[in-house]
């Protein structure tokens, strides 16, 4: 289904999309952040500051609630999110992508109830960057593109004063029915310059990672390069780029205990953070990546080998947030290129 | 003040020095100064050893109140340790006040031993001041979504 | 004005000779105009270091890694570390010392001042390049100029530096071994706690409301802490990241931390820790700026800790980073110290 | 760990405290938390059965601590934890949950005062789960005194003390001991000759084997606690050997400079070389280096020149002494109110008016004018003389507020002195009331109103000043409600006693408290009135209070005791509560170095270290600490988070 939406009409659309809390992209505190729709929607952000994957994987989620009294047997009440169908309009192709990543940690192997249940309520409506809107994007070295569709239920493509917009999924064919009233159908010189936007957004220049196709296998090698430390030298060991990151989906789960006795709290789990000194540090106090060289190489690592081990794809997105957000100019682009070319 | 208010019932942690304001609140007691009982004590040795995150954690585990009471100035048992109490309880204190939390929530007295009456006027004062805010619910650990 | 050459010829001069056995400083990094923390062993490399308005780092910060990395290596030093250091820098490293994290004599402070600038807000930055991106920036008197895609920007460096720099009263590094550029202490290109004035000015409620706002949005990636250099401890208080085991260590220890606050980026935790960083640097934040410029959602922590950094200067005559010997603000008192809150 | 085993014992402490907490109820609550194996209730926990029972259910139980909720740890605290050993468990895993003087006795609502005490109890509880065993701490004890003051009071402690075969060192910061007493002419109410009883008590100082004296000199210093203190004491030079020094006086004859002499309150001058009375010990002349043209033999050097004994030695240096000693006496006196303070007074400034010990100097033999009363300003003898009491004290707007307790008495002493060596004189005291508490006291007074003809006004002096050769003093008879006006020869003040300048030093070198007058803090106002607020260290003679002689040389006497018991045992018990690192996390900033009051931390190769003797667990380092590297002993900062969390509990 592909339709044309004069931009004037958009926030008619939104306000027709009744049984979806909608949310946008919204600039506020010099940042941008998804933000339940108020007002009128304007998708001309760059890049969101952090990415839409809190809306399946949010950065806290309860498990259960837990109670007992002494001697007796303790009380579990499983909490799930509450069925709210939540559309996130504005998603860039990049984010879009970190979208079946996720799926593919929390529903291939496991089925992950709380992910899940989420999950499926979640319709990502993406908008294809004309442009890249950071200068530290890189989506066209890792697999994708400014156009890429994947991930998403609709693609919204800026023609000026209107989009094109296109259902991907069955989901996104809903969206647009409920708006179907504001769509009109595309005229042959609208198709025309589509293509014309994707072909120039492809085309405009990214920063590039040399060679993504042999970091799997270079970076297997280069385990124990020096290079980790010495390019880890600046890393303060925070935890920006991760938690800003599409598709990073390590976690920890805590029980936070409200009163002793009786026994009363809930179980929770939250984001966990690879370049955490105490990320897998054990009870011995052993820490198998012990310094900020071994976590470097954990989360480079684990985007550009262990998750194309394991999904034979590589996990990050190029959206280049871990780049632009890090204090220290650590840069995973350089970073990948660097180890890359010393492993000849 | 509304009826709710009269009903509500703040919840106050008293962290008192052990040879001053503790002793006082003892001599509170056996002259049978009557007052209201939303102040729970919690005995330190002084002042002094009563860090910030006390005051920080008894509100994050939903104080409505926090009471810090020790010896007068020059009169710690440990000579000094209320001076040093003094400093970082102006600093909490301006800190509470800063970021939006009503400052009547946090209260430092001086309470010797021998001020048993001015122990319960200091409960009777701190929780009548405390009523009109009604709960504490900024600082308080969040539960649940 | 700075010759960047003679910082590297002091560089290089000082590695030839052992005399350091590495230089912290600056160079290009590969994210446009940036610069980045440099680690210079080799004195054929001491020519990648620059100066310019984007090197807004504090590398005290390196110092102290390189004390925990040789304590864990259980090494000592062979020669001083020389490190490049604004005035505010100098001043944690003046903290530090006074904290005993290592000996003066263990690092060799290059001063560079910052004389009528200082660095630049790339948040104030980024509108005045209208969507182009700066590839290089540069100290040109009371400007910058920036090179983007579109040519050469100059601007006024006051429209588009930090708030910390306009606010500095010392952008001279006082204590140093080396020092570079002239020494404009006392200059004032804006009114001191200017934000923090106008803030107070509002009333509780408004306070609560700015403040519970930005409580909720952290995201407790710790960056404000990771970046700053004094907030050094192996284990800090409130959430720890990290546990210090020594062979010391009993199974108690580890079983007993003290959860004061839980790891979920809720709002009440948030304040828990927040706050309990600011109690923590009262007395000992030099106002390098680095924990609101680190903040990836902009929650304006420099706010809070000059909040402190005020009342220390205003009721305890407290001046962080002026001298090595003085007392430190929580640790002493003085008769005088207010009291009118106590009843 | 095996599990906890804590047993609570709720006391009903008869209905004191079930009248108005439900304990039934505070047992079955903390029946309800993990740790607690046991719990009883019973009417007297205190009472012979009840701590019987308590004893008996450690046993059987097998519990490993005990939570005895009854009534504040100041009274029971002690008898539990004997009880807990008593039973095999450590005393310090007993405490005590105070839900009587903090709770049933102050709250009259069952409801909420059941609710408090549960919260109270179940803090305590928690508290407990994580106190470790502990034992006291053992200290050697130094078995040897200090008594800094060399007056009546510390000569009195320091022979009691030697007497007991304890070695002491008395510390004078004059040149000569005898202090405010051998100031004095005679003394009431015996009017028995003040220096005739002080001379042979400062003789057998000198020559008592266990005393060690030094004069002319001052505390510098003091580390360490209860004993085993180390003080360093400056000894000015006094450029004259004392073994040498034969008094004869040649060197005075020849100095050619002339100052005030502040033993005779400068009514008289002496020379830079002088010896303060002929009493003095020790019986050697001080050469005044301030005062002296120049210690040097190129300059002057006339007193070198004509001393046979060869005692002076211009090249004599001053030196800083270190002792260890186990227990300390204060009992470095008192001032006078500062005249200067008075301007309704004369403010110091008008001739002829006098202050108390300026008269006791003027009665005295040995005084300036050899015993004759005669006037200041003229030499002539007074016939009109006015004493004015209360010159400073009970004066709560303007001055002292206390009563200086002793102006009475010495005022109607002067007043007969002055009769008995002016017999045809008038003299006139104006009081406010007349305290006379004392043996004897009062009848020395109605003797002065009545035998002697002293005329008594009360009221007090509104102002005075010089006319015509007299001191006019304007005053109010408010029994006669008559303004009073009388041209005296002479005024004499009886000036406040105020601590003296020494001990507001001393005070701080020791870090021990004063109280709101500046006097030194007793432990207790009724209970320990000869220690101070630190252990080790106490009190004697006027820098505690205004008193007597009498009074004086009981409390010398009293703290002689209490150091002499102190220092007859060989080791001291110390509470081990006291602050432990965990150097795991310590940085060595130094912070708790500086924060702690009592020096008894150090950076030890970069971590602090506590010293063991010395730390009085106040915890002011836990909570200066920035990393929780550093708690007390069963206060920790984990144990009081539990508290916290107990207290508000859901």
């Amino acid at each position: 289904m592909e339709k044309i939406l004069d931009k004037k009409q958009l926030d008619g659309w939104v306000a027709a999309l009744t049984e979806w809390e909608v949310h946008a992209p919204t600039l506020e505190d010099g940042i941008w952040t998804y933000q339940p729709v108020k007002g009128a929607v304007r998708l001309d952000h760059p890049n969101t500051n952090q990415s839409p994957k809190g809306f399946a994987f949010p950065q806290r989620e309860i498990f259960f609630s837990f109670e007992q009294i002494k001697g007796e047997a303790p009380r579990l009440t499983q909490i799930l999110p509450k069925e709210q169908r939540h559309a996130v309009f504005g998603v860039r192709p990049c984010d879009g992508r970190g979208v079946p990543r996720m799926d593919k940690v929390f529903t291939d192997h496991v089925e992950d109830p709380y992910y899940n249940a989420r999950r499926k309520n979640v319709a990502y409506v993406g908008l294809a960057c004309n442009k890249p809107p950071s200068p530290n994007c890189f989506c066209l070295s890792v697999g994708g593109s400014p156009v890429s569709t994947d991930g998403l239920d609709v693609q919204l493509t800026d023609l000026g004063d209107r989009y094109f917009v296109k259902a991907i999924t069955e989901t996104g064919k809903a969206l647009m029915k409920a708006g179907s009233s504001l769509l009109a159908d595309p005229s042959a010189a609208d198709q025309k310059q589509v293509k014309q936007v994707h072909t120039d957004a492809v085309a405009h220049p990214q920063r590039k990672i040399n060679d993504p196709d042999g970091a799997p296998a270079k970076l297997k090698v280069s385990f124990n390069s020096p290079l980790w430390e010495e390019m880890a030298r600046a890393c303060i060991g925070c935890g920006i780029c991760t938690f800003l990151c599409p598709t990073c989906h390590c976690f920890d789960i805590n029980d936070e205990v409200q009163s002793k006795a009786p026994l009363k709290g809930q179980r929770v789990r939250t984001w966990d953070n690879c370049q955490f000194p105490d990320f897998t540090m054990h009870s011995s106090g052993h820490n198998p990546r012990e310094n900020t060289g071994a976590r470097l190489r954990q989360r480079v690592n684990h985007k550009f080998q262990y998750f194309h081990e394991n999904f034979g794809m590589h996990q990050c997105t190029g959206c280049g947030r871990c780049v632009s957000g890090c204090p220290v100019g650590i840069d995973i682009v350089a970073v990948v290129n660097k180890v890359t070319e010393h492993a000849g | 003040m509304s009826e709710q208010q009269q009903d509500y019932e703040p919840r106050i942690v008293a962290f008192l020095c052990k040879w001053c304001s503790s002793a006082g609140s003892d001599l509170a007691g056996v002259s049978r100064i009557q007052y209201p009982a939303n102040a729970t004590p919690i005995t330190v040795p002084c002042t002094g050893a009563i860090s910030p995150m006390y005051i920080l954690s008894a509100f994050n585990k939903g104080a409505d109140g926090v009471l810090v009471s020790g010896c007068h100035i020059g009169d710690c048992h440990y000579i000094e340790g209320n001076f040093l109490a003094r400093r970082k309880m102006h600093l909490i204190m301006q800190l509470i006040e800063f970021i939006g939390v009503e400052p009547n929530r946090f209260r430092m007295s001086w309470v010797s031993a021998a001020e048993g009456a001015k122990f319960a006027q200091v409960i009777t004062d701190f929780v009548n001041d405390l009523k009109p805010l009604g709960p504490q619910e900024k600082l308080k650990k969040v539960v649940g979504l | 004005m700075i010759n960047l050459q003679d910082i590297r010829d002091t560089a290089r001069d000082m590695l030839t000779k052992g005399e350091v056995r590495a230089v912290v400083g600056y160079r290009r990094g590969s994210r446009g105009m940036l610069a980045e923390p440099a680690f210079i062993t080799d004195p054929a490399q001491a020519d990648d270091l620059v100066w310019d308005p984007t090197c807004f780092h504090n590398l005290s910060l390196y110092l102290v890694e390189d004390r925990k990395f040789l304590t864990h290596l259980r090494k000592t030093a062979n020669a001083p570390i020389a490190i490049v250091a604004k005035g505010c820098d100098a001043r944690s490293i003046v903290v530090l010392l006074q904290e005993h994290y290592f000996k003066r004599e263990d690092v060799y402070i290059i001063g560079v001042s910052c004389e009528g600038t200082g660095v630049v807000d790339e948040r104030k930055l980024a509108p005045r390049l209208n969507g182009a991106h700066a590839t290089s920036a540069a100290f040109d008197g009371d400007d910058f100029v920036f090179t983007t895609a579109e040519g050469e920007k100059r601007l006024s460096a006051r429209e588009v530096m930090a708030d910390r720099c306009l606010e500095c009263r010392n952008p001279f590094p006082k204590e140093h071994n080396a020092v570079f550029g002239e020494d404009k202490t006392g200059r004032q290109l804006a009114e001191p706690f200017a934000a923090l004035t106008k803030f107070e000015a509002q009333g509780s409620g408004e306070r609560w409301d700015f403040w519970s706002h930005h409580f909720d949005r952290c995201i407790r990636c710790f960056a404000c802490r990771s970046v700053c250099p004094m907030c050094y401890c192996d284990e800090c208080v409130v959430d720890s990241i990290t546990f210090p085991v020594t062979a010391e260590t009993t199974a108690e220890d580890k079983a007993n931390r003290i959860r004061w606050i839980e790891r979920s980026a809720v709002r009440s935790e948030n304040i828990t820790y927040l706050m309990t960083r600011a109690m923590h640097l009262a007395g000992r934040c030099t106002d390098c700026g680095e924990c609101e410029r680190a903040c990836p959602v902009n929650v304006p922590i420099r706010l809070l800790n000059n909040k402190m950094e005020r009342q220390a200067r205003e009721k305890f005559g407290f001046e962080p980073g002026a001298s090595i010997g003085g007392p430190s603000l929580v640790a002493s008192f003085l008769d005088s110290d207010p009291g009118d809150f106590i009843r | 760990m095996s599990k906890k085993r804590t047993g609570v014992f709720v006391c009903h402490c008869g209905t004191n405290i079930a009248a108005t907490v439900d304990v039934a109820r505070v047992a079955k609550e903390m029946a309800g938390e993990n740790t607690v194996a046991f719990t009883q209730e019973y009417v007297y926990m205190c009472s012979e059965p009840g701590q019987e029972s308590v004893v008996q259910a450690i046993k059987d139980n097998k519990l490993d601590s005990v939570v005895v909720t009854c009534c504040s740890p100041n009274l029971h605290e002690k008898t539990f934890r004997d009880n807990a050993q008593r039973a095999g468990i450590n005393n310090f895993t007993c405490e005590i949950a105070n839900i009587r003087e903090q709770c049933s006795w102050v709250h009259n609502d069952k409801a909420k005062g059941t609710e408090k005490a549960i919260k109270i109890s179940r803090s305590v509880v928690r508290r407990v789960n994580r106190n470790k065993p502990m034992d006291a701490i053992a200290v050697n004890v130094t078995r040897k005194a200090m008594v800094i003051g060399g007056g009546i009071a510390g000569i009195q402690a320091a022979l009691d003390i030697g007497n007991a075969g304890i070695e002491v060192i008395l510390v004078e910061k004059q040149a000569t001991i005898g202090g405010r007493m051998l100031q004095l002419s005679e003394t009431f109410p015996t009017l028995d000759c003040a220096q005739c009883v002080m001379s042979p008590k400062m003789v057998e100082v000198k020559r008592h084997p266990k005393v060690k004296l030094m004069t002319y000199s001052e505390v510098q210093e003091v580390t360490g606690s209860v004993g085993n203190f180390r003080v360093k004491v400056h000894k000015r030079s006094t450029y004259v050997d004392p073994d040498k020094c034969k008094i004869c006086d040649h060197c005075t004859v020849v100095c050619p400079v002339v100052v005030p002499n502040e033993y005779e309150h400068n009514l008289t001058q002496r020379r830079a070389i002088y010896i303060p009375y002929a009493q003095a010990i020790p019986a050697s002349f001080t050469l005044d280096e301030d005062a002296c043209l120049g210690l040097n033999p190129v300059v002057c050097g006339k007193c070198k020149d004509v001393c046979e004994a060869g005692a002076i030695d211009y090249d004599m240096r001053s030196q800083t002494v270190t002792e260890d000693v186990g227990a300390i006496v204060v009992a470095t006196g008192f001032d006078l109110y500062d005249q200067a303070n008075m301007p309704e007074m004369g403010g110091g400034k008008v001739e002829d008016v006098l202050d108390g010990f300026q008269f006791e100097r003027l009665c005295s033999a040995s005084g300036a004018t050899h015993g004759h009363i005669l006037r200041p300003s003229d030499h002539k003898e007074p016939k009109d003389v006015v004493f004015i009491q209360c010159v400073g004290s009970r004066d709560p707007a303007k001055h002292c507020a206390y009563c200086s307790k002793i102006c009475c008495m010495y005022t109607a002493k002067h007043a007969r002195l002055y009769k008995k060596h002016v017999p045809d004189g008038r003299a006139y005291v104006f009081y406010i009331d007349i305290r006379s508490g004392g043996k004897g006291y009062e009848e020395f007074v109605q003797r002065t109103m009545e035998d002697d003809d002293t005329l008594y006004l009360r009221g007090r002096v509104s102002k005075l000043y010089r006319k015509n050769g007299k001191v006019r003093v304007l005053g109010t008879d408010t029994l006669t409600g008559q303004n009073v006006e009388i041209d005296a020869d002479m005024v004499v003040l009886a000036l406040a006693m105020v601590p003296s300048k020494g001990t507001v030093e001393i005070a701080k070198i020791l870090k021990i408290g004063r109280d709101k007058d500046g006097f030194l803090a007793e432990a207790h106002p009724k209970l320990r009135p000869v220690e101070s607020v630190t252990g080790g260290i106490y009190l004697a003679g006027a820098a505690q209070a205004p008193k007597d002689i009498p009074e004086t040389v009981a409390q010398a006497g009293a703290a002689a005791a209490k150091v002499i018991a102190l220092l007859s045992q060989s080791t001291l018990s110390r509470s081990p509560l006291i602050a432990k690192v965990r150097r795991s996390h310590c940085t060595g900033c130094g912070m708790c170095v500086e924060a702690c009051p009592f020096t008894a931390i150090r950076l030890d190769n970069g971590k602090a270290l506590v010293n063991e003797a010395l730390c009085e667990g106040c915890g002011s380092c836990s909570a200066t600490c920035l990393r929780a590297a550093i708690d007390v002993k069963n206060v920790t900062q984990l144990q009081i988070h539990e508290m916290i969390e107990a207290c508000l509990a859901v």
